[in-house]
């Protein structure tokens, strides 16, 4: 029943717009009944990779946007994409640092990246919906 | 400052992402004789790898004067993103005070 | 900046459906910074149009879906659609009743009723969203 | 039971829509004694037309036993929504306690 629910959100990469963000997908997961474990891994795991549009794509040049696109794929997948239009910076992992991506793939079924005039970061998530349980 | 058996709190709340990093990095700061650290995150409801980053470098500088830490989670979300980071073995953590405080100064009463 | 953000949620008609979808577009306005006062109008109509849809629309037969689509079309506009697939009502004003669609034309710019095949309203809403502005 | 100082209090808090219908019709019902009905509606986040339509069905009831009714609304989106359904003058409303206490007996202390 909620197969084709989505949300997009277009805004600004600012630090500012990471927890409202988050918060708008918190309440679609909630509005399509996603348990709430399940939903607070997908928040981390996108929070992540919002944080990094934020923190590293325009990082040098003028801030420009990021995007969050979600979608209830089948009963039981959830898509997201997050998309920056700014550079992908290729390099060693630093002492410290670089948690995110790993997060990211600890959580997600899949993730792949393309780094083609920005960052786009495809990640596919098990949800097991219960509205869509009989 | 701080006598041997005192015990230095840092503490935060709520939901802590990149909009906060200032702040939790204004927070987790050492005093040159703090030798006891509880960092106390048990209100803490979401915190991402911006905090992670944070506690490894303030574990360093507590290894640097030799400070012991030990830090209180409350939340089952956030307890699960350190797992998912792989620093499940990295820090000292608790569920509650009591526990954390036993481990900073046994013996003591806090 | 946040043109192009959309919501759409898919939900079997119910009454427990109408809480979290108003907050779902809660969260989404926040995340697209819309002030207060102009969410809190906007929730109040698209709140009616959704009630509608589960207390009317599936009247006597088998319960169905209601989707909720909200978009926001430029930079001062959001097109939000209520869509049902059961049978509009057409009748008299009931005495003390009969107030929400009453709501719904008061708050939205615009309202356009569609009863073929269910019930679909279309609703403009001015937004002045506080990301856009410079 | 209700002597003619007593006064009624219904009360409801929170988000008000068609999910708690039936809590908002139980809630909204007078003893035949009731005289003075005090609608606390002071913690109400959020309130649609099944509230609307339930409080006018209450106003009809209180009618015909003779009862005086004052609604307590704290919140302004919710005031909003009475002015939008046209409603802004079917009701007794006021935005303190005090003031609504007042207008069901005036002269007596609560
Ligand atoms: N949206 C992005 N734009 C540019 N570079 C990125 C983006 N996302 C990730 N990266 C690169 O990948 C690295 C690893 O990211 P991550 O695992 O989240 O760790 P961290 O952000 O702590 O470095 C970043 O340091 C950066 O070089
Ligand atoms: N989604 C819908 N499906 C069927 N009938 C509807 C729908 N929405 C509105 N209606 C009809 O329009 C009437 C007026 O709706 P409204 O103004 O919201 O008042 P109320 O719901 O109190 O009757 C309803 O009683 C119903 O007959």
């Amino acid at each position: 029943m909620t197969v084709g629910s989505e949300l997009r959100l277009n805004r600004d990469a600012e630090a500012t717009g990471v927890t409202p963000m988050r918060h708008a997908l918190s309440a679609f997961l909630d509005a399509i009944a996603v348990d709430q474990d399940t939903r607070d891994d997908i928040l981390i795991a996108v929070g992540e990779a919002v944080a990094n549009a934020v923190e590293h794509a325009y990082c040098g040049s003028s801030p420009g946007m990021v995007q969050l696109y979600a979608r209830v794929d089948d009963a039981r997948t959830l898509a997201v994409e997050v998309v920056d239009r700014g550079e992908y910076i290729s390099r060693e992992r630093r002492d410290g640092r670089g948690f995110g991506m790993r997060i990211v793939r600890s959580v997600a079924r899949a993730v792949a990246i393309e780094t083609d005039g920005g960052t786009r970061i495809h990640m596919l998530f098990d949800i097991a919906s219960a509205a869509d349980t009989p | 400052m701080n006598d041997n058996s005192s015990i230095t709190v840092l503490r935060l709340a709520g939901e802590l992402d990149i909009g906060r990093r200032e702040e939790i990095h204004g927070v987790f700061q050492l005093a040159p004789d703090a030798r006891r650290v509880l960092v106390d995150l048990s209100e803490v409801t979401y915190a991402d790898s911006t905090t992670l980053s944070e506690l490894l470098r303030l574990r360093a500088d507590a290894q640097a004067q030799d400070a012991r830490i030990a830090i209180v989670i409350g939340s089952k979300r956030f307890a699960r993103v350190i797992e998912y980071a792989g620093l499940g073995s990295a820090f000292a953590i608790f569920d509650d005070r009591g526990a954390a405080l036993t481990y900073l100064a046994p013996g003591l009463q806090s």
